[in-house]
């Protein structure tokens, strides 16, 4: 790979989900240079992984497939997967920022025919279904994946899948012999898109995600109840593959909690509400819904969403934190132990599927930044640093606030480099 | 104002906060409910805890003070350990019950009030428990028959634990000791000296 | 560009030889096709194939180029050739993919890629290589209207950008509702006290700087124009006019305060001690004023006890008052609370919520307020009662599952933004509620004088992915009169509504589309002397781009226009075209296809399908292999709504079976990107019946379907239910006709 | 000298002759074994346990607590105060906690020890028996003195609540601590998995106060050892073994159940799979005999005559 040329002059968006994905589109579109990183193989990020939105239940890959139109047509972004940003120095207007690129093992002469994929045997936990299912190591992240091109998994090399892969690409694509790369760039400023990651909800022990199957996490309910999905868009129990009817939404799962964390994320209420209705799209009238919540925070005109939910009779509200949760050994099913405090009323309800609403925590550090950037309580990118939040990395936001906060830090990009350039007066 | 009036004021907050053993740490309850959930003794409670947390910010003193409820409490810490506020809980329910013990206020016949004195009253005498005491002491705290009664109802456990040589008869006459008992009562003796000067600086 | 120089290239890899005889396909080309350079490729998007195609630009100096390989979808840097007109025929995802491999379809599947081949070439000589729109629009001046935190962050962020600035107030001094407050919520840590809003600071940098112009007390008598060339006329307080011209807008007209006479259950306007949050600012300010405390406005008396009620006249299911959430009231009323308890730990202060809404670090402030003592109870307000100096505040205490009562010196009623969003175009002048609204831009646009409302008067964007969609390209609503919104979020959406209206100015200056057909250089040309003036085009526009001259002739606005080409689709006479998307592009692909006779048992059936979901979903229903009827025939289209009937009455003519339209989901959640495309296609298509009945045909011979781009399982069912339908009604009379 | 020192708080219940007097036993063979000496800090006094609340103000119970690592810090310098019994490690635990974590209190207590003659500096480590079998000797090391696995045992680990909660084992969950567990299998027995009961109350000093209100759990958490097919019920905590033991007769008594689970110590365990005898576990200790342990203990260690 050679290194694309970039000048005090270029915006460095970290980060191809699709606030990542704004701030570089909205900035292109001005007409300045970009450049993106994406540390994995496509871009699209968590949106990508979605089933739907909240409120209109919407698709998430119909804006994806815009936004990849709009990057397909303009030459001034430059898209680099698999990379990685190891070290950033300099100041505003003048970065080094330095590059670490994975090899894909494939190159641009990939037509993504799949016979890579059709010939390899070897499978791993598939990351774009949170390890639900499997894939092939030769594999295409999703339909919608861009580059579209295919990735063998790095556990493939060395193995004889590798040649299988190679002998199958009439194409000469696929190279196991493809090797780190580390790249300099030079770049005017840099907004930070690095998202967030879901909580590891095994670290809530009474609601035991991890010792009972069948206590799950909204993500992997999101592809659960996709058709694109590992069941098809079937709402299945882990522990013995049975359609879940009775399904409990517990919010505030790690959220709100100074055990866990300390901020509200936002988004988990609107996302169990959401996901109510795919209980319906799935059981029909059979399913039933029950949220457990402390504070429903359906912000703004959200709250048309929930006001319809409530008057959903599928959908129950307990105004509660659930204390424990306990499996029957026999059924799976699991039994939620807590007190309605609306008038204190003490419970112990079964369910046959339990959906963590687990909270947001920041994008994982450990990069050598600036030490001017600043971060909250939590962990999150704050107004004021050097390098742009933009979107989840500044905090707990919805999609909508995402692409709103990725759009404003696209300007203060564009304010850097106008002065680098002088061009302030010119305009 | 009377008591009426001054509903989800602070006054009665402020009162728990200056008396009652980590009750500064009342008004910081979100009202989740994760404490009342999580009691082992949960169905005793009149009034769970994060109830009896609303209750004192809604003023209602005689309530709070009357209730049997946090004498309910086994110190299990389950409550906290789970809470998201991080309260104290198990504390804050000792010492809510404390205070309305100390003002009088607390059930009569609380079977746990009575047992938590006559503990105290137990290992201060000597510094150390005296089982037997203890045990024949629960019996026979509230009248003599009652306590034949228990004792009868509970022999068998009794006298297992005396097969088992775990209860000692010869603790009625000498049981464990401090040494040093003069010095264990003028400790406490000054501590609760203090702690009446801590809370009521002018006096 | 010279005259045209055509040529088709036909990939062979990724199986396209294997499963079919691309030598046929290259004969289709040249022999029907009529293309000047014709080449088969092993390979073609690779290095040697696209030097291939470049080289035969450079030498051969070909103008056209036409690609039978993958989707349009797949290897858009490889086949990236701006400086000529491309079409691709979709062999890969649209065939072989989607076709069984066996010997028995061999035949109706070799006919499907060679009627793409036609179709391909039919198209490629249609299109031109666009110019962008010729009279460009160069203005780069952007207008704020509204002097409030919105407004003025705007302006800043844009003129620090590089940009001229213009700012409307239509108040004596900048500031808006931020001035009026003694503190803000903190927007960054540590969130536990009241922050200074920062005003000032703004008010002084956007007066001080040297790119920024100010008109106050002024308003919008009238603007008119497009993005690059919009002429404002500014009335100023004498009533007298002055004329700006600017290329974009962002409106900043923010929030009223919901009206607390309206709750008179509530105490509003009943007793000066009921207020509402602004209200209670007011008090603060006047006490710092004079250095003392806060005073009960009743008799001055000692304010010992506030009692906050949230969502007064808000989440209101009653149809009486505001459906929705201000979203920023509860950390408001924390803030308003901690103004007493930091003055005097001793003044009691309650706050009554049903949902206390603090999301994100707003939990640090929310404990901050209960650290300070500030009391907190889920209640449901019934009533405030005044009599007195002291307030009476009933609720049901949800907790205690009681009634309950506060006493207060005060209370403060937690009341709605009500945006400032001007008329609502939608619905008839006369039928406006009876408080007039008072129009903010008083645009000259054929479709009214405002932005489009998405509901409850909010000037929102409908789309998730995309917010600052307002439907008037180069106007970009921001702040609260967009959404309900706290300040922190005015700040950020106001620099996003200002890279958007820059971005506005940027693309006009090139004569280039916005979003979503970003950089689209095509524009609609209309051959007038054909117009009938009936003024489907001006009323179907969904992006009010045309307007209408004194001869009510349509007037295109190039640089507001969107490319969807729903006025296209409108046109009854057909005198709307792109340079590269036409009546003509698409009628001779419905022409070209090879149609059997009406015994051969081999339908056609005509597929129109939406690029930006429908077509999207057919590739993927390629990619996972679902089989579909290897007799239709797929056509992109821009939208639904830029369809023409006569292509239909084309198709029809030509012996086409059946006709099937595939676009986006419509209605109250509708997801067409072109916000009404699908919609007016499906109506235009309800009417076409008496056609078809004329023609002596079944109904059932058009038909449309709403898909969604996840689809990709669906469309093939929906494909061959159909197939199934055409069958079962037989082949068209028509064949043989045409 | 011996490998390890230090400073031993029996507490009320674990000392001769009282109800815990087994616990006491037991843990001194396997000081013996492990070379471990625990010196008794010289005239100790009651920890106050959570029940006195009412009788003794805050600072009162602080006290009874700083007079011991007052104690522990003249007599027995350096070393950390170890506690067998749950109760007596939390309260010294907690007390240490405060006196941290609060000068002011720190000072006070110390004004009060004075009438004592005594002072608290604040630096004494309180540690659980099981902690430094744990931290200071390891599992691999525990194991080392095994000369009679225990196998064909299976003992239903059950932690209770206060090494559990709030402090804890380091790195042990609240809901699923897996430490006795994993000393069960250092001393080849079976560990019931899945024990759901493993951090249930027994009622704690309500079992005394409240017994009808306590039988429930107690009968819980014995009939969920049934289920899992154990043999015995292993604890760590003097209170749980009391109550879980004692009460089996009155839960038979109000439910008609047939309950007879031996409750153990993870100390009589390790005594006998380090080869003591019966005495030495403190077996004779029981009111329902644990039959598999003693016969283990009776049985001829291998290898030996």
């Amino acid at each position: 790979m050679t290194t694309p040329i970039a000048t005090s002059q270029t915006i460095l968006v970290v980060g191809g989900g699709i606030s990542g994905m704004t701030a570089a589109l909205e900035a292109a579109e001005c007409g300045k240079q970009v450049i993106l990183l994406e540390k994995s193989p496509t871009l699209g990020g968590r949106t990508a992984l979605l089933y739907r939105y909240f409120p209109k239940l919407c698709h998430p890959v119909c804006g994806l497939e815009i936004n990849l139109r709009r990057l397909k047509g303009n030459r001034n972004v430059r898209v680099l997967t698999l990379s990685e940003v190891s070290r950033i120095t300099g100041e505003r207007g003048n970065y080094t920022v330095e590059v670490t690129v994975s090899p894909r093992y494939v190159n641009e002469n990939c037509t993504a025919c799949g016979e890579c994929a059709k010939a390899v045997a070897a499978e791993v936990p598939n990351p774009y279904n949170y390890g639900l299912d499997k894939m092939k190591v030769a594999y295409l992240p999703h339909d919608m994946a861009y580059p579209l091109r295919y990735v063998l998994d790095p556990s493939a090399v060395g193995t004889e899948d590798a040649g299988k892969a190679k002998a199958a690409c009439k194409y000469d694509a696929i190279n196991p012999d493809m090797k780190h790369e580390e790249m300099e760039l030079t770049v005017g400023a840099i907004i930070w898109a690095t998202g967030w990651q879901p909580y590891d909800a095994a670290k809530i022990q009474p609601y035991g995600y991890g010792r009972y199957p069948n206590v799950i996490t909204s993500l992997e309910f999101e592809r659960m109840s996709d058709p694109h999905g590992p069941t098809g868009g079937k709402i299945l129990r882990p522990s013995d593959g049975k359609e879940a009817k009775n399904i409990a939404f517990i919010q505030c799962a790690g959220s709100r909690d100074e055990n866990h964390l300390r901020h509200c994320s936002r988004i988990c209420c609107m996302a169990s509400l959401k996901q109510t209705q795919y209980v319906r799209e799935a059981c029909g009238e059979e399913g039933k819904s029950t949220v457990y919540y402390i504070d429903i925070r359906a912000i703004d005109r959200f709250e048309d969403f929930y006001q319809k939910v409530r008057k959903d009779p599928s959908v129950r509200f307990v105004k509660s934190k659930v204390a424990r949760i306990a499996q029957e050994s026999r059924s799976g099913d699991l039994i939620l132990h807590g007190v309605d405090t609306e008038g204190y009323h003490r419970y112990a309800n079964n369910h046959d599927l339990v959906v963590l609403a687990v909270g947001m925590a920041p994008p994982v550090k450990g990069v050598d930044i600036p030490a001017e950037i600043l971060a909250d309580s939590s962990g999150f990118l704050e107004p004021g640093s050097s390098i742009f939040g933009a979107g989840c990395a500044s905090g707990p936001l919805d999609v909508n606030r995402s692409v709103q906060h990725a759009t404003a830090a696209a300007l203060r990009a564009i304010q850097v480099i106008n002065k680098a350039a002088g061009e302030e007066a010119s305009v | 104002m009377n008591e009426l009036n001054i509903k989800y004021h602070n006054n009665f907050l402020m009162e728990v906060e200056e008396n009652v053993e980590e009750g500064k740490w009342v008004k910081m309850c979100m009202q989740c409910g994760v404490c009342s959930g999580s009691c082992p003794f949960g169905p005793h409670w009149a009034h769970p805890p994060q109830e009896l947390f609303m209750m004192v910010r809604a003023g209602k003193r005689a309530d709070v003070l009357n209730s049997d409820s946090m004498w309910m409490c086994t110190s299990c810490y389950n409550c906290v350990v789970r809470c998201p506020r991080k309260l104290p809980i198990t504390q804050i329910m000792h010492g809510l019950a404390a205070y309305a013990n100390h003002l009088g206020m607390a059930p009569k016949t609380q079977p746990t009030r009575d047992f938590s004195l006559l503990f105290w009253k137990n290992c201060t005498r000597t510094g150390r428990v005296n089982e037997l005491r203890l045990t024949l002491g629960l019996y026979f705290n509230d009248g003599f028959m009652a306590g034949i009664r228990k004792g009868w109802a509970m022999r068998g456990i009794g006298l297992g634990l005396m097969k088992a040589g775990r209860l000692n008869a010869f603790e009625l006459f000498k049981g464990h000791v401090c040494k040093d008992r003069k010095g264990v009562h003028a400790m406490l003796k000054k501590a609760a000296e203090i702690e009446q000067r801590r809370k009521h600086p002018a006096s | 560009m010279s005259e045209m120089k055509t040529a088709a290239y036909i990939c062979q890899g990724c199986g396209i030889a294997e499963r079919l005889s691309t030598k046929q396909m290259a004969v289709v080309a040249q022999k029907e096709g009529k293309m000047q350079v014709v080449r088969e490729h092993a390979f073609l998007c690779n290095t040697e194939g696209v030097q291939m195609i470049r080289d035969d630009i450079a030498r051969e100096a070909v103008t056209h180029v036409m690609i039978a390989a993958c989707s349009r979808r797949a290897k858009t840097e490889a086949f990236h050739f701006p400086e000529i007109t491309l079409t691709r025929a979709n062999i890969r995802e649209g065939v072989i993919w989607s076709q069984p491999e066996s010997d028995e379809v061999q035949e109706i599947t070799q006919e499907m890629a060679d009627d793409y081949v036609r179709m391909g070439c039919a198209e490629i000589k249609k299109m031109k290589l666009p110019q962008g729109a010729p009279n460009k629009a160069r203005n780069k001046r952007i207008l704020v209207v509204g002097g409030g935190m919105s407004g003025l962050t705007a302006a800043l962020e844009s003129a620090e950008a590089g940009y001229e600035v213009v700012v409307v107030e239509k108040q004596k001094e900048l500031g808006g509702w931020a001035a009026r407050l003694w503190k803000c919520v903190p927007a960054k840590s540590p969130y536990i006290g009241p922050a200074d809003t920062g005003i000032s600071a703004l008010i002084a940098a956007v007066t001080g700087h040297p790119r920024i112009k100010i008109h106050l007390n002024a308003t919008i008598a009238q603007t008119g124009g497009a993005p690059g060339r919009f002429q404002v006329q500014i009335a100023g307080e004498s009533g007298a006019t002055t004329t700006e011209e600017v290329g974009a807008i962002v409106q900043a007209s923010g929030f009223t305060g919901y009206d607390i006479n309206k709750l008179p259950e509530l105490g509003g306007g009943k007793s000066p001690n009921v207020v509402d949050q602004a209200g209670l600012e007011q008090l603060v300010i006047e006490a710092a004023k004079q250095g003392r405390p806060v005073r009960r406005p009743s008799d001055g008396g000692k304010v010992r006890s506030v009692a906050f009620v949230q969502c007064a006249g808000q989440r209101d299911g009653s149809g009486k008052h505001l459906p929705y959430c201000s979203g920023h009231c509860c950390n408001t009323s924390i803030k308003q609370a901690m103004y007493f308890k930091d003055a005097n730990p001793g003044t009691d202060t309650a706050v009554i919520y049903t949902d206390l809404r603090t999301p994100g670090m707003g939990e640090d402030f929310y404990r901050s307020g209960q650290n300070k003592g500030v009391t907190f109870t889920k209640g449901a307000v019934s009533e405030v009662m005044t009599d007195g100096d002291t307030c009476t505040v009933k609720f049901k205490d949800l907790i205690l599952d009681e009634e309950g009562s506060i006493e207060a010196d005060l209370v403060v009623l937690a009341t709605g933004q009500v945006p400032n969003s001007g008329v609502n175009i939608d619905i008839p002048e006369e039928e406006q509620a009876q408080a007039r609204p008072v129009s903010i831009l008083n645009l000259t646009y054929r479709q009214g004088k405002d932005l489009p409302q998405l509901k409850h008067g909010l000037t929102d964007s409908h789309f998730i992915c995309f917010p600052y969609e307002t439907r008037r390209t180069g106007i970009y609503a921001a702040g609260p009169v967009r959404r309900p919104m706290d300040m922190a979020q005015a700040v950020e959406d106001a620099t996003g509504a200002a890279l958007k209206a820059i971005q506005a100015v940027e693309n006009a200056s090139l004569g280039r589309a916005a979003h979503p057909r970003s950089g689209d250089l095509s524009f609609p040309i209309v051959r007038l002397e054909g117009c009938t003036q009936c003024k489907r085009c001006t009323v179907e526009c969904p992006f009010g781009a045309i307007d209408e001259d004194e001869k009510r002739y349509p007037v295109f606005n190039e640089s507001r226009c969107r490319r969807c080409g729903t006025c296209m689709g409108a046109c009854p006479v057909r005198v709307i075209s792109f340079e590269n998307y036409s009546p003509d592009s698409i009628g001779s692909q419905i022409k070209a296809v090879d149609m059997p006779d009406e015994f051969s048992e081999k339908p056609r059936i005509l597929v129109l399908a939406c690029e930006n979901d429908a077509y999207p979903a057919l590739d993927m229903a390629g990619m996972q292999r679902n089989v579909y009827s290897a007799f239709v025939r797929i056509i992109p289209v821009r939208c639904l709504g830029s369809v023409n009937t006569v292509w239909i009455t084309d198709a029809l003519n030509g012996g086409w079976d059946g006709v099937m339209m595939m676009g986006c989901r419509h209605g109250d959640d509708y997801q067409c990107h072109f916000i009404k495309g699908s919609e007016l296609a499906n109506y235009r298509m309800s009417k076409i019946d008496d056609t078809l009945k004329q023609l002596g045909l079944e109904t059932e011979r058009v038909t449309t379907c709403q898909v969604a781009i996840t689809d990709s399982a669906r469309v093939a069912q929906l494909i061959n239910d159909y197939a199934a339908k055409i069958a079962e009604i037989g082949m068209s009379p028509m064949k043989g006709f045409a | 000298m011996a490998r390890k020192e230090y400073a031993f708080y029996p507490g009320c219940s674990s000392q001769l002759r009282a109800s815990a007097a087994n616990y006491l036993t037991s843990t001194n063979s396997i000081c013996k074994t492990l070379d471990i000496r625990m010196t008794a800090i010289p005239d100790w006094n009651c920890c106050g346990a959570s029940i006195s609340y009412a009788g003794g103000g805050e600072l009162s119970r602080l006290v009874m607590n700083a007079r011991n690592f007052a104690l522990s810090e003249n007599h027995l310098p350096g070393q950390d105060i170890v506690a067998t019994c749950a109760a007596c490690w939390l309260g010294a635990r907690e007390a240490k906690h405060k006196l941290e974590t609060d000068a002011q209190l720190l000072a006070d207590a110390n004004e009060a020890l004075q009438e004592a003659g005594l002072n608290y500096s604040g630096k004494t480590k309180v540690r659980h028996m099981v902690e430094v079998l744990i931290e200071d000797f390891g599992y691999a090391e525990l194991a080392r003195p095994v000369v009679k696995p225990l196998a064909g045992i299976k003992f239903a680990g059950y932690v209770g609540c206060q090494t559990n909660r709030p402090f804890g084992i380091a790195g042990e969950s609240f809901e699923n601590p897996k430490y006795l567990d994993r000393l069960i299998e250092t001393v080849g027995g079976e560990a019931a998995a899945g024990y759901e009961q493993k951090v249930t109350c027994c009622g704690g000093a309500l079992a005394f106060s409240e017994t009808e209100k306590s039988l429930k759990q107690i009968k819980e958490i014995v009939e969920s050892a049934y289920d899992h097919g154990a043999d015995m019920i292993v604890t760590p905590c003097a209170l749980c073994q009391a109550n879980v033991e004692v009460y089996q007769s009155e839960v038979n008594k109000k439910y008609g159940t047939k309950l007879a689970m031996p409750v153990t110590y993870y100390s009589q365990l390790m005594t006998v799979a380090y080869g003591g005898t019966a005495k030495e576990a403190g077996l004779g200790g029981h009111i329902i005999q644990p039959a598999k342990l003693q016969e283990a203990a009776n049985n001829p260690t291998p290898g030996k005559q």
